[in-house]
């Protein structure tokens, strides 16, 4: 078992003839992905990594029906496009790689699909990966390994540095999603701890949080309030972070008043979760942690 | 991309809202004249983007032109916060009665529009959010409805105002929103918005951030970022760098900003200060690494360099490449620090190791190894 | 409302929808001098807004600004189905192709925007959807988002264009959709859109109809209600009833559209025919229901009135007062038919019965009588 | 038991300082219907039939936390804004009576609360009863009984002397809803005949429908589909009516070449539903189908 993407995960990729959408189609091909189809507007017939091409979603689901997942990795501008024609077109969870969406955008795209029970992850995310089953996303696969723990994260490489202490210490991920560097992003840290908590193989999960907003904060106050069963470490980046500037991610900036790294490391040791002061450290934690 | 008061100013008054009568001044000179067409009297305000420029002497009140000119001339070129003065706004002064909050933010949390208003203004909205949250209404708009009538009835029925003055608070949020939504904000503020003597209502101060991602619908503010830069951020945004200057001596370089701003507290756990945060996002290549390694190089408070990569879909050998040539152009006084593993993981030991750089495994050895390098860098007595 | 072929081009001009070039004619003499300006030869367009005018010889091509005389004198003044030209479109004449059809509605069954389209236009739409439905696409638009480009590329690419075409298709769809959304129309259609001999889009015909219910926003056009209406139905729409016309000489007043249906449909049913469809609505009273019953009595063609009331809101003594006043006035050769229950129904007979009226408790009871009476009630000889 | 109002049913009425909505307040609590509350911006603080009114829904709401309904008499201009206040405020079933709405305004707010998982009854429409226990609307409340029939009605008066027909039957009604004459209305006869499936007190179902789109032709599918295992009889207003012409309410056209009474007829006997000729009729042929 795994969350959101598995075996039965079939991807149709949006933008698949640019540089990207190419190159990562590839590579989750090379993984054991079941990219059945790709679509950019104007070039369809012809095909990418032997993958068809369609003009749109409509003509890939219909001569596919089996897609469930799509993910994207078309241009800002035109991102939320993409995304309302994916959830038009019936699409389940869709994966926005894309960054720097304006935000007042990716609100209304994220509130509309909640509304329509279409799953989000993203944007300006790495993906979702389920070792050895799938990988819709652009980490690099061989960091992780089949396991038993659930990462989320706001990060990319920081989830790959947690993900490959986590291998090498032979405890290996369920599933690992970066839910996105962004203000607003379609899954929260709650989101998927809801499903982490219903999968059976998923032994303990790691939350990895940065500064801005108020994410983890939360996810810290559901943890308390719902009494997570399963045991939870959390790491948080940018303790040294001065405040009022982005650092790289659009939603990593601590403003008015909230957002600190601290902060939200005392809320979550207040939670009863254990919280990481390396990358490395998160791993024996959850060694000692799953050995006890 | 914060906005200058005035640019705020100009864009509320093309939207209806009617903010005090103000000129922008240049020179002391121009002060005397604005202040002259305004009546004799004025307040001239430093147009800065720190915040907190009134307790810093910012903002000045004049009693006639020769005053105006008098304290223009102390104001254009002082310092608020590093930020130099370059002009101010000049405007007519506002018999305040009473102070009200305005301001309309993207509410993270909760994915939505969200308006916040209180009967006490001109204060800092934190600090009353804290001390007297009863005093503060918010209210959520669903961005795919938008501003109903409803959600103006339940501020305007909070606030202690007569019919009128809940007529003007109306038409101001209606106003304010729609600056709001057609500029991409990110925060768009009134604090305060004064009551007048006459019972007028009347923005005082005005602040707008507008989201940098969608500045590619505002052309008329996109060149405008560069002006809050200095010149290394400028030289990084060119080459699409995420850099943020700080105090320290340890430069960071890393792939991804999670990791990047994971490398700088790695640093400050093990005892150092980092000079900065600078992501080379996903992918760079040669020459791009070659550019922020050279930028950090040549800075002078950086004495060691630490960058930290997990090669996904950036290639180890092509970072590598890129660190030998910065550190053969600028790196005779720095010391280098790599931690390097992922794709191509081997053939940039390779190149370091041919450069006579030996790289890290794991970062918390080389951040522990930066820290130590910077202690013992002799620093030159000025 | 169904605006006039040359009211909505001017709407699509105004949204840069480009039509042919044109200009109204209320003369025979406008007409010439129109064509003289169009090059010497037009085409003249009678304005009516029944469908079908050009099988009943409402458009005319002219060769030369005389024949355009010519024929506008005939055309102006013609009745097309009742409805009497006043007016003439006199427009350049366009070297079509090729027709497509492209149209926006409201879409009951999904409750959502609905764009259709086909690369057969200039023919009977339903008749197309009903012979070759894979001829003719169908785009649904979510009133929450609004149209996306997604949408447009469905339509383009359904088509047999030239990438040129499919622009120029892009951008009409647009300014197609801003004008649906922006005067609240219930349809917006081009048909035919034609491709004329340089390739060119070109709407020849254009069709609006907004909804009744949204004129409030749009005064321009909240006048032109009446323009459609006969006298009587435009003294009812003053009274607030709702009223058609039909052909029968039963006249009919109910209370609730779908009572006062059923009422015409049990005359039917009995072997009568309804003069007409009079919803009085909810809660009239003595006053309006004269009015109502005063209008048909006063109709020529009403021989039998029928008037079938239950009350709710609406009091069967206030009924009863009103039919009583308008007999008194207005009754002398006609026969009055009552079916009366519900709310003060006791009073209400008793006023009838006062004034030798008696009511009936069943509508079918009622229905048969008012057939019967109107077989009996002699029709004088013209 | 009942469908959507019942003895748990607490309204709260938008626009009660009104003539129409203060009337009709008085017949709702004379009926027994629970009113708690009325809204009308401005005059909170008065007291309607001894009703408090409150400037806000929300006000009324956190008075009143047992709300869970509102009925809407607010003017066509208004309406869409008070739809949305309802539906922010939590409100489950929204009644609106209010006609005239233009139809983009209402297709919007009627898209937003189905997404919401809000039940909008209308708009232009009589309202909602189950005799006996809670009457929300503006109908005559003597005319209806409790019983075992539901009506599904698109007519104000006319489901009044369907029902007056089915009481005189003494066969009464479980629960009668007008949904609406408008073209595009937030309950369909096909929802309704979901609810009524599952009511076991409801035995047989009227649908009473009119000319004008082809919300008949799709609940007759429906019962042929589904194989719907309660008994049907429809009835149709406007065999008279003249194509292109409004017959009072808003969707009671024919237009496009859809939406005339005799092919509704025809799709509903096609689907095993009889169809009756007068209003008198539908009760006699209930009778004797529950007879049988």
């Amino acid at each position: 078992m795994a969350v959101l993407v598995d075996k039965n995960t079939y991807v149709v990729v949006q933008g698949i003839t640019g540089r990207e959408g190419s190159f990562h189609t590839k590579a989750m091909l090379d993984y054991g992905t079941k990219v059945v189809a790709g679509v950019t507007p104007g070039k369809g017939g012809q095909s990418v990594h032997g993958i068809p091409v369609y003009d749109s979603i409509y003509e890939a689901v219909s001569k596919h029906q089996e897609i469930n997942t799509s993910i994207i990795f078309v241009p800002s501008s035109y991102a939320p496009d993409a995304v309302y024609e994916a959830i038009d077109a019936g699409i389940d969870i869709i994966v926005l790689i894309t960054e720097h969406i304006p935000v007042h955008d990716s609100m209304k795209f994220i509130r509309y699909a909640k509304l329509r029970g279409v799953c989000i992850i993203g944007p300006n995310c790495p993906g979702i990966i389920s070792p050895g089953e799938s990988k819709v996303g652009i980490m690099p696969g061989h960091v992780f390994s089949k396991g038993t723990i659930g990462i989320v994260s706001r990060s990319g490489t920081l989830t790959y540095e947690v993900a490959y202490a986590i291998t090498k210490m032979r405890l290996g991920q369920s599933t690992a999603v970066g839910i996105g560097g962004d203000p607003i992003t379609g899954m929260s840290m709650i989101d998927m701890l809801e499903l982490f908590r219903e999968d059976d193989e998923t032994k303990a999960v790691v939350l990895i949080g940065e500064i801005g907003g108020d994410m983890e904060e939360r996810a810290a106050e559901y943890i308390r309030r719902s009494g997570y069963e399963k045991p939870v470490v959390a790491f948080v980046a940018g303790r040294t972070a001065p405040p009022g500037k982005r650092m790289g991610h659009a939603g990593a900036i601590i403003s008015m008043g909230t957002g600190d790294a601290e902060s939200k490391v005392r809320v979550f040791e207040a939670s009863g979760v254990k919280v990481a002061s390396t990358p490395t450290e998160v791993a024996k934690l959850l060694k000692e942690i799953l050995k006890g | 991309m914060k906005l200058y008061e005035y640019e705020a100013k100009q864009l509320f008054s093309l939207y209806n809202i009617s903010v005090p009568e103000f000129e922008l001044a240049r020179t002391p000179e121009e002060a005397r004249e604005i202040t002259q067409k305004l009546g004799g009297k004025s307040v001239l305000k430093a147009q800065v983007l720190v915040a907190g420029r009134g307790k810093l002497g910012g903002i000045k009140f004049a009693e006639s032109p020769q005053e105006a000119y008098e304290l223009a001339k102390k104001l254009l070129g002082m310092e608020i916060k590093g930020e130099k003065v370059n002009s101010l706004l000049v405007s007519e002064v506002v018999n305040i009665e009473r102070e009200l909050y305005l301001s309309i933010v993207i509410d993270r949390s909760v994915g939505a529009i969200s308006i916040l208003a209180s009967s006490e203004g001109g204060i800092d909205i934190e600090e009353l959010a804290a001390r007297s949250p009863e005093k503060l209404i918010k209210v959520y708009v669903d961005p795919l409805i938008g501003l109903k009538p409803y959600h103006i009835r339940r501020i305007t029925e909070f606030m202690n105002l007569s019919d009128e003055q809940k007529k003007a608070l109306q038409d101001i949020t209606l106003n304010l929103y729609r600056v709001f939504v057609d500029f991409d904000c990110e925060l768009a503020e009134i604090n305060p918005l004064a009551v007048d003597k006459e019972g007028k209502l009347v923005p005082v101060d005005a602040k707008v951030i507008i989201d940098d991602n969608a500045l590619f619908r505002r052309k008329e503010f996109a060149e405008r970022v560069y002006v809050e830069l200095n010149e290394l951020e400028i030289e990084a945004k060119k080459h699409g760098f995420s850099y943020v200057e700080l105090d320290g001596d340890i430069g960071i370089i890393g792939n991804g900003a999670g990791l990047t701003m994971a490398t700088m507290d790695l640093v400050k756990l093990y005892g150092g200060r980092p000079a900065n945060f600078l992501d080379i996002g996903g992918g760079a290549r040669a020459d791009v690494v070659e550019k922020a390694a050279s930028l950090l190089l040549k800075h002078p408070k950086v004495k060691v360099l630490l960058v930290n990569i997990l090669g996904g879909i950036t290639r180890c050998d092509e970072v590598a490449k890129g660190l030998v040539n910065a550190l053969t152009n600028y790196g005779k006084d720095k010391k280098l620090v790599v931690r390097l593993i992922g794709t191509n993981e081997e053939e940039g030991k390779k190149i370091l190791s041919n450069a006579g750089i030996s790289a890290f495994d794991s970062m918390e050895d080389a951040a522990k190894n930066a820290v130590e390098l910077a202690k013992v860098v002799r620093v030159w007595p000025c």
